[in-house]
């Protein structure tokens, strides 16, 4: 494989979009002929290979073997469950019982900025935007997934906070009893 | 970055420049902090907040830290051992050093790998990963074949962590100042009134840093004109008087 | 190239983050050590060419070579992320080495606050937080970003921070300094 090919291989495994031969030409800093050369080179190297070389919509791109796909599906087209972190567990349970709940006030209550765990949790599938308040942030609430993923039949299943609550006032209190700790926290 | 350090222009006695080179000089032991008038530098500072016009409240935060390392480490150079009883004094300086040594090599460590992580972030930056979205066949995840995963008590323990609010800090280890140079000054100035009277008389039963705060006082009413002093001997009685 | 070697590329091609070898036994329904043996054959087909694979943050993943690195970014438009500030890599060392660590504490190491730095690095996703400390204090750790910007396996391939000591000689000079400034206070 001569080192166009390979750095053809290279740009077309980063772009995400297909790319144009006139495209490749510019990035590599040389003629188009050589680029159509280089593809050529490359579709022959991948011969039995687990990507495949395609030209789709007036351009190039790589694309996984067809026969990954069942494979594929079971590795990527699940819930991802990996183990919360301390950050994205207090943002999920803000959001849970407070719900709707812009990011500001979750901040508010953390006493920390919590823009990488909210963008975590959405990303994840836990939670999910849900208009604006009336000073134009995003709220967030839980979707679908985050009841199924807790095994929760309804947000009246979640856990009363009065068990790890060393002094329980009526329930209908929590958003300002957050609030409030969350600002003797920041201070 | 444009810190408060590197802004701050000092016009000292024994320094012109700004803040951080003054800091990296002490640092490197090529001035000595003994000599510096601390004070002078908080000044400067209200000087420099002034010409502002307005608080940064992160500029402020760093000049307190730097300040306050300051005069931490000159008050350890000037009153070597204060927290420690009398049979343990000769060991103090000591101590100190090995405290700011264990410090500055801690530093320099730590110097020394962020020089690494720095040289790591920038070849790493060589090596591009594809972030290209999923083919739309994997990219849905089924609601219905998901199973449960977590505990929710996962979430009432969190929401219920956040109601408590966090334990006081524990300043204690923070020896608070227990004298204050105003009172000393009016128990000397009342010494005085009676006339002559031994150094040793007025810090009988004290602790060192009373000691410290009186002798400071003592030298306040010399600067005044109120007071003087004999000494015969090194380490004799002294003797003070109008 | 084995057939199970194939449905490793393309795994690895499609999947956003590091596989680990578990996840890739699991979807291909296989046993670890096929799939051991499968990246070897990987790694030794992709010699040569655009795409090279790589161990980092506990799995495998495939990434562009380093001589495409700069037509990628032309094609891109994607520059180099600024070269990390020496406060930011500092406190990047404080927080790698002895994590979970908090804000105070990666102050009183380098004598000036870090807040910003901090900041930075959360912003950049190298860092992250991970609990509280007794005193309320939010506590950092390094992510799995972290790692695989860094090229590393694991925390244990940090290299050792002992080398950058002072030399013996360099810090018995340091003492003998400080304790003759320690005793000409005391005398």
């Amino acid at each position: 494989m001569t080192a166009l090919a390979a750095q053809v291989e290279a740009l077309l495994f980063l772009a995400p979009e297909p790319v144009t031969v006139e495209e490749l030409a510019d990035a590599l800093q040389t003629g188009e002929e050589a680029v159509r050369d280089a593809l050529e080179d490359l579709a022959g190297a991948l011969e039995g290979r687990g990507v495949v070389l395609r030209e789709v919509a007036g351009g190039w791109a790589l694309a996984s073997h067809p026969d990954a796909e069942e494979a594929a599906r079971r590795l990527l087209a699940r819930p991802r469950t990996s183990a919360l972190t301390a950050a994205q567990a207090e943002t999920l349970a803000i959001v849970g019982y407070l719900q709707p709940v812009s990011r500001p006030e979750v901040a508010r209550i953390r006493g920390v900025a919590s823009e990488s765990a909210t963008a975590a949790l959405v990303e994840r599938g836990l939670i999910e935007e849900s208009g604006r308040s009336q000073f134009g942030a995003v709220l967030y609430r839980t979707t679908p997934l985050f009841l199924k993923l807790f095994g929760l039949r309804s947000l009246d299943d979640l856990p009363d906070p009065a068990q790890w609550d060393p002094s329980p006032e009526d329930e209908s209190a929590l958003r300002d009893r957050l609030l409030r700790a969350g600002e003797q926290r920041a201070g | 970055m444009a810190t408060v350090a590197h802004r701050l222009e000092l016009d000292l006695d024994v320094f012109a420049g700004p803040f951080d080179l003054l800091l990296s000089l002490v640092l490197r032991e090529e001035l000595d902090l003994l000599e510096v008038e601390l004070a002078e530098i908080v000044l400067a500072y209200v000087d420099h907040l002034e010409a502002e016009g307005e608080l940064d409240l992160e500029a402020a935060t760093e000049f307190l830290v730097l300040i306050a390392a300051l005069l931490e480490l000159k008050s350890r150079l000037m009153l070597p051992g204060e927290e420690l009883p009398d049979d343990l004094d000769a060991l103090a300086p000591a101590e100190a050093a090995e405290e700011l040594l264990e410090r500055l090599l801690q530093y320099a460590r730590f110097r020394g790998a962020g020089g690494w992580m720095a040289a790591a972030h920038a070849a790493g930056q060589a090596y591009l990963h594809r972030s290209a979205p999923l083919p739309p066949g994997l990219r849905r995840v089924s609601v219905e074949v998901a199973e449960r995963a977590y505990d929710p008590d996962v979430l009432g323990a969190a929401v219920g962590s956040l109601l408590r609010t966090p334990p006081p800090l524990d300043l204690r280890h923070i020896a608070a100042p227990r004298v204050s140079v105003a009172e000393r000054l009016a128990l000397l100035r009342s010494l005085l009134a009676r006339g002559r009277f031994s150094f040793d008389e007025a810090v009988e039963g004290a602790d060192r840093v009373t000691e410290a705060v009186t002798l400071f006082a003592l030298l306040e009413l010399y600067k005044r004109g109120e007071a003087a002093w004999e000494q015969a001997e090194p380490f004799g009685p002294i003797t003070v008087h109008a």
